[in-house]
């Protein structure tokens, strides 16, 4: 077996090295000196993450389209992000002169910042998280019920019908899937019993017989998961709830008078935005930084954190290249008729899975309630949206 | 008192003002959400967490949205062709400097009784303030359950359209 | 009517008794029928009138038949009552009542024969008036109400016939009511007899008050009965009077004032206004006679405690009033020019006569006179009225004048009456019934004064009606109307009369005193030797003497020379001022004049000025006081309390218009009031905690 | 200066600011905003006295904080509500204009 202290070492190397970079500095500044590390670490770290998934979601969204995908710059496409950035970054930042010139160039700052602001509570592995705080979900979701306000501002202050239209139809769907997010985290945290992502995280790297505790394996914590993907995919406006920046008849949604800079900015926030959500997602239900097996353990911790999130982003991909577009109405009653309720009923499911103790009946009741409910749910629900196949008219 | 405090109060106020002040009622809505995030940070420097977040979500996530949204229903957004202030508006600015000078005149008088020193931190966790509100604020947490539910149905009732409600 | 009969000691009440009150209700129920009848009926009228009459008179000569058999068997005085309580307060009874003695007979008898007789001749008299039917009416209901006085046995119901009686003089003196003089002698007869009836009543309610019972005789309980006069006798009364005397007094008075006599007789002659046989048969022979009737009936009450002299107070007092009331009448009627107005002034006198008779020699005497006066008054009257008739409504004498030989029967019947009124010796019932009177005088113990006036009354009635005939009959006519005699009907009843006038003297001759003995209720046999008694023989001749000298004075006087028509009457000429006094009725009208009507106008003034200031004043000035304080309330209620409560109305309203200023509807008005009020309050905490 | 009087003149300051807005403003949502300082100013004085209270373990003036914050939410929500509706009708928000409720 491998020796412990070396896998402890590769596991807690960021840390190692934080310390060993912070003890040249004089005592007092060290304090500022970590934190400023960190963030720079953070900072550093996920808009890398952001230029692989851009390239992959491009390549992926090829492949499956039965189209290649960017392959001119560099080996394969790989360097297409760099390409990218370049381009953002010299193209002329164009603002319109109706605009409101502040609001304008304060709504992708807001957002950009806001939505960096998430990444200090997740945990990325073995105590590697950048605040240690005890409400650190409920800090989590206060800076993601920010986003919305600069998605308003961008919308707003660009003083254009399509992009006001467009970022009232986008803050309307964050809104109301803002609740079933916020609800379906709930289950998890009743079970935990705490608000800190470290403990929720704890509570999941458990192993027995080999099969780690993850939320994802109890019946209301599947439930939970499915409705938490559900929520986060409308939550960042993506593949199925893109509708605000529908290109077809929104143009470019809120953003659409944004050129250069502000443009990729409004871009880089959507994708460190999912990034975020996706890795709030495995540290809930898909147990953090944990193994998925026992005998894995060696393995560093943030090497699943990191590993679960890529997964999560190529199933956005996946979404967004099989899914068609929600209409905004069905969007709505979708959110409030079927998602809000369910997550409702997951909640009582999991309580009812706290209190009934161990052994078989409670797997049996949990899913039973919860299969019934779906069914129910989906069936009269849905009846009236009668999403039958599509009938085309040509033209006589 | 330390920096951070002076510069945290100067955001919150500095917010209420322009909130207050600024002719384009867009730009008061954004400047009562910066306002908003000075308290929140004040409650943080009080140690109060969970306020604090609780703050950033409520106020910030919802209430200054809705305020955005009521604007832009409203038309608010166009500023008005007669001036922004109401008719009797001085007298409105002195009633209100009066009653500062009411409350600062309480809060200096009673300099002398208020507690100096700031006492260690309390440690607050979720846990206790879960414990506190099952437990000694069960009551309260169920009216305000219900407070909820009657608002929620009262703003849609009555900000329903008209149509459906005329027929 | 609850019927008790209760007979007297002597006898029970026989059928005839029961059935008595029939005699007054049937003329009167006549009347009632004529009443209703439709105008033209006359001849069933009159028919029904003389029927029911003559129905009473029959059913009175029953009566008188069985009080003359019971008298004559028993020899006592037969008297028989029915009384029976017709009110019944919550002690005392009213009792009602009649009685049948032979007073009440003799009475009833007369009226009813005499009334007939009249009713006969006034069916031919009234024959062209156009009211026949309310004369016969009124008639009936007169002799009705006569027959009811005379059977009373209550002095209620002798009242109330009383009045009646009153009440139908007054109608058929005023029957004639378009002659303005009529009528004013018809109130004039009502209202003096009225004067005379208010002491009757208020001697009727004196007498029940003392006596406890209305009723005369009730088996020994009635008033005119010994117990019931002992208990009279003790009660002082005023003047010395005993409260017998006093009463009878106070009754003497209403018959005064129904009789003619001197102080209330002044109707009597202005009552000739009526037709003639209601002067005949009212002032002649039966209301005349009421009076005296009364004081017969009540005659055992004055008579109560007569002294040794045999005679009370009361009793002189009524001989006194009709001695002087026979001589005034007497004096007057030689003065008078009106053929009835002699007549009626000759009525007056002789009540007084019979006043006096009964004053001084009792019931019998005086009753005897009365029902001889009444035929032979009854007759001259009627004499009178076929004169009038027959000369065309003439009445004064002095243009009337050799009538002897146009209306011989009446001329015939005529002489014969005056001659009776005269009291021509033995052959005529005036001389047998004056003398009682004259006799009873000469024996009264109390004063010889009476005695001398009545024999001068009776000179001076033959010297009037001397006079009055020669006028009439004798001489040549002095009018160029040319009379005629009456018809049958009406010279029939003359005659009748006439035959009365001489034939009623037998019964009360000296020698066959049955009269007396009947009324008196004790045997009667008939022997000369009545003539013997001591005196009497003086006393017829010298009433022989008198009467012959006034006749002769009087046809001295007018008889030879037929007086002139318009020269002034002989006597005139010779003693002008007496003359004078006597026709002018001794001023007694004008003296009335002067003195009580005088009185009572000014009373009037000063009543009406009472009223008007007194009274009217009290009213008004009650009425301002009510008008002041309401003004006040007014004034305290709209003033003070509305005007108060509006004010307050007001100040709320302009309250409520500055407080509702503050609800401007504005939202920030609201908000400043309420920033203000923390300031204030805070404001007010600081300065409170200042201390 | 104790830090406590320092957060309560804050809090005092920024009530009075809200307080100034809701006076004179006209457009109704700033009025409502003025209200929303407001109650803020109160939180931050609650959660002052909480902090530098004798006591603070026992956490009744964060909860009441937290109340007060749900409490201040749902009025929001219904004010906006009512001010929309306002607009349907009058099609103003201006306050001045709105004085339906004149007594």
């Amino acid at each position: 077996m491998i020796d412990k202290p070396i896998v402890d070492q590769l596991d807690q190397v960021f840390i190692l090295l934080e310390r060993w970079i912070v003890s040249f500095l004089p005592a007092g500044w060290q304090a500022v000196a970590s934190v400023v590390l960190n963030v720079v670490a953070i900072i550093a770290v996920f808009p890398a993450l952001f230029a692989i998934a851009v390239l992959l979601e491009r390549k992926g969204l090829g492949r499956m389209q039965n189209r290649l995908g960017p392959n001119r710059v560099g080996p394969f496409g790989l360097f297409q992000p760099i390409a990218d950035g370049l381009k953002s970054l010299t193209k002329e930042d164009i603002v319109p002169i109706s605009a409101d010139p502040v609001v304008h160039f304060l709504a992708p700052v807001f957002l950009v910042v806001v939505v960096f602001m998430g990444y200090a509570v997740l945990p990325m592995g073995r105590n590697m998280t950048l605040v240690k705080m005890d409400a650190g979900l409920l800090f989590y979701f206060a800076m993601g019920a920010s986003t919305e306000l600069s998605v308003f501002m961008a919308g707003w202050s660009s003083r254009n019908k399509y992009s006001l239209l467009g970022a009232m139809r986008a803050v309307a769907q964050m809104i109301s899937y803002e609740v079933p997010l916020l609800m379906s985290s709930v289950a998890v945290v009743m079970i935990t019993g705490s608000l800190s992502l470290e403990k929720i995280v704890a509570a999941q790297n458990q192993y027995s017989y080999g099969l780690p505790h993850w939320y994802i394996f109890t019946p209301w914590g599947f439930a939970g998961f499915a409705l938490f993907a559900v929520a986060a995919t409308a939550e960042t406006n993506r593949s199925p709830f893109d509708l605000p920046e529908g290109e077809s008849e929104l143009v470019a949604g809120y953003f659409t008078e944004y050129s250069g800079f502000k443009f990729a900015e409004f871009f880089l926030g959507e994708y460190v935005g999912m990034l975020s959500i996706s890795g709030l997602g495995a540290t809930l239900f898909l147990g953090g930084w944990s193994a998925p097996l026992a005998i894995l353990g060696w393995v560093p911790s943030w090497i699943w954190f990191f590993g679960k999130v890529m997964l999560s982003i190529c199933v956005f991909i996946w979404l967004r290249g099989t899914l068609p577009r929600l209409r905004q109405d069905q969007l709505m009653n979708f959110a409030w008729k079927f998602v809000l309720p369910l997550t409702l009923l997951n909640l009582m499911v999991a309580a009812m899975w706290r209190f009934l103790g161990e052994g078989w009946e409670r797997w049996v009741i949990c899913s039973a309630v919860l299969l019934i409910a779906y069914v129910a749910m989906g069936r009269i629900g849905m009846r009236h949206g009668h999403i039958g196949t599509r009938k085309y008219r040509y033209a006589e | 008192m330390s920096i951070v405090f002076y510069i945290v109060a100067a955001l919150a106020v500095g917010g209420a003002l322009a909130a207050v002040l600024l002719k384009n009622t867009v730009h008061c809505a954004l400047a009562l959400t910066i306002a908003f995030a000075g308290i929140a940070l004040l409650f943080l420097q009080l140690d109060a967490q969970f306020a604090g977040f609780a703050q950033i979500l409520v106020y910030i996530g919802a209430v200054a949205i809705l305020v955005v949204f009521a604007i832009l229903l409203t038309r608010g957004s166009e500023t008005p062709k007669d001036g922004v202030y109401g008719r009797k508006w001085p007298l409105g600015l002195v009633i209100a400097a009066a009653v500062f000078s009411d409350l600062a005149w309480a809060v200096l008088q009673s300099a002398r009784v208020l507690p100096h020193e700031a006492i260690s931190a309390p440690t607050v966790t979720v846990l206790q303030i879960g414990n506190a509100l099952i437990g000694r604020y069960v009551l309260p947490l169920e009216i305000i359950a219900l407070l909820l539910t009657a608002a929620l149905i009262g703003a849609v009732i009555v900000a329903m359209h008209e149509k459906e409600a005329g027929k | 009517m609850q019927d008790a009969i209760s007979s007297t000691p002597q006898l029970a009440s026989s059928s005839i008794t029961q059935i008595l009150w029939l005699i007054p209700a049937v003329p009167i129920l006549a009347s009632g029928v004529i009443a209703l009848l439709k105008q033209p009926k006359r001849k069933s009228a009159a028919t029904l009138a003389i029927g029911s009459l003559s129905f009473s008179l029959l059913l009175s000569l029953v009566a008188f038949g069985h009080v003359l058999s019971s008298w004559s068997q028993h020899a006592s005085t037969a008297r028989e009552t029915a009384n029976f309580t017709w009110i019944q307060f919550a002690s005392t009874n009213v009792d009602l009542g009649w009685v049948l003695d032979p007073l009440s007979a003799v009475m009833l008898v007369m009226v009813a024969f005499v009334g007939l007789l009249i009713f006969i001749y006034s069916t031919g008299y009234m024959a062209h008036d156009e009211n026949f039917m309310r004369f016969f009416c009124f008639l009936s209901l007169f002799a009705g109400a006569m027959l009811g006085v005379v059977i009373a046995n209550s002095m209620l119901l002798l009242f109330m016939c009383w009045e009646i009686v009153g009440l139908t003089s007054y109608l058929l003196i005023g029957f004639w009511y378009q002659k303005p003089s009529a009528a004013a002698a018809a109130k004039k007869a009502f209202l003096t007899t009225r004067v005379g009836d208010v002491f009757f009543l208020l001697g009727i309610v004196w007498l029940f008050a003392q006596t406890g019972t209305l009723l005369f005789y009730n088996h020994g309980a009635g008033s005119m009965e010994s117990s019931a006069l002992g208990g009279l006798l003790i009660h002082p009364a005023a003047f010395g009077l005993t409260a017998a005397g006093a009463i009878g007094l106070m009754i003497f008075a209403g018959a005064a004032g129904k009789s003619g006599q001197l102080p209330l007789h002044v109707w009597l002659p202005d009552a000739m206004e009526g037709p003639t046989p209601v002067s005949a048969l009212i002032h002649a022979a039966t209301m005349v006679a009421a009076g005296v009737y009364l004081i017969a009936r009540v005659y055992p009450l004055m008579h109560a405690g007569a002294l040794l002299s045999g005679s009370t107070t009361s009793l002189t007092v009524v001989t006194w009033v009709g001695a002087s009331t026979a001589v005034f009448a007497a004096l007057i009627a030689v003065a008078q020019n009106d053929i009835k107005r002699i007549l009626a002034y000759s009525t007056i006198s002789q009540l007084g006569y019979m006043m006096a008779g009964l004053g001084m020699g009792g019931v019998a005497v005086g009753m005897f006179h009365l029902i001889t006066h009444a035929f032979f008054k009854a007759l001259l009257f009627m004499g009178a009225g076929s004169v009038i008739h027959g000369s065309h409504e003439e009445q004064d004498i002095r243009r009337m004048g050799g009538l002897r030989t146009a209306m011989p029967a009446t001329f015939l019947t005529y002489a014969i009456g005056m001659l009776a009124l005269c009291g021509f010796p033995l052959l005529f019932s005036g001389f047998w019934s004056k003398d009682g009177i004259l006799e009873a005088a000469q024996h009264w113990s109390v004063a010889r004064a009476p005695f001398y006036m009545l024999v001068f009354g009776a000179l001076l009635t033959a010297f009037y009606m001397t006079r009055q005939v020669a006028y009439i009959f004798f001489g040549h006519s002095r009018t160029e109307k040319h009379a005629h005699e009456s018809s049958r009907v009406m010279t029939v009843p003359l005659a009748i009369l006439a035959f009365f006038a001489i034939a009623l003297g037998i019964i009360g001759t000296p020698a066959w005193p049955w009269f007396r003995a009947f009324l008196d209720g004790h045997s009667v046999s008939f022997d000369l030797s009545g003539f013997s008694e001591p005196g009497l023989m003086m006393l017829m001749a010298t009433s022989s003497v008198v009467v012959l000298c006034g006749l002769a004075l009087g046809w001295w006087l007018y008889g030879r020379a037929a007086p002139a028509p318009e020269q002034p009457d002989v006597l005139e000429r010779a003693v002008p001022i007496p003359w004078s006094w006597m026709r002018d009725r001794f001023y007694i009208d004008e003296l009335y004049g002067a003195t009580v009507i005088a009185f009572y106008y000014w009373w009037a003034r000063v009543a009406d000025w009472l009223d008007r200031r007194i009274w009217g004043g009290a009213v008004t000035l009650v009425a301002w006081a009510f008008r002041q304080w309401a003004r006040f309330n007014r004034f305290f209620d709209t003033d003070w309390v509305d005007g108060s409560f509006d004010k307050g109305c007001e100040e709320l309203a302009t309250g409520g218009g500055l407080l509702s200023r503050v609800q401007s509807g504005r939202v920030q008005t609201y908000l400043r009031l309420l920033a203000l009020a923390v300031v204030v309050l805070v404001g007010l905490l600081i300065w409170s905690s200042r201390a | 200066m104790t830090p406590l009087m320092s957060y309560l003149l804050v809090a005092a300051l920024l009530f009075a600011i809200g307080l100034a807005g809701a006076l004179t403003r006209r457009n109704a949502i700033l009025v409502l905003i003025g209200i929303e300082l407001m109650l803020n100013a109160a939180n931050l004085n609650l959660i002052a006295f909480w902090r530098y209270g004798p006591h603070p373990e026992s956490l009744t003036g964060m909860m009441f904080a937290i109340f007060s914050i749900a409490v201040a939410a749902a009025e929001a929500a219904v004010g906006l509500g009512l001010v929309i509706s306002i607009h349907r009708h009058a099609r103003t928000t201006d306050l001045d204009a709105i004085n339906r409720m004149k007594g």
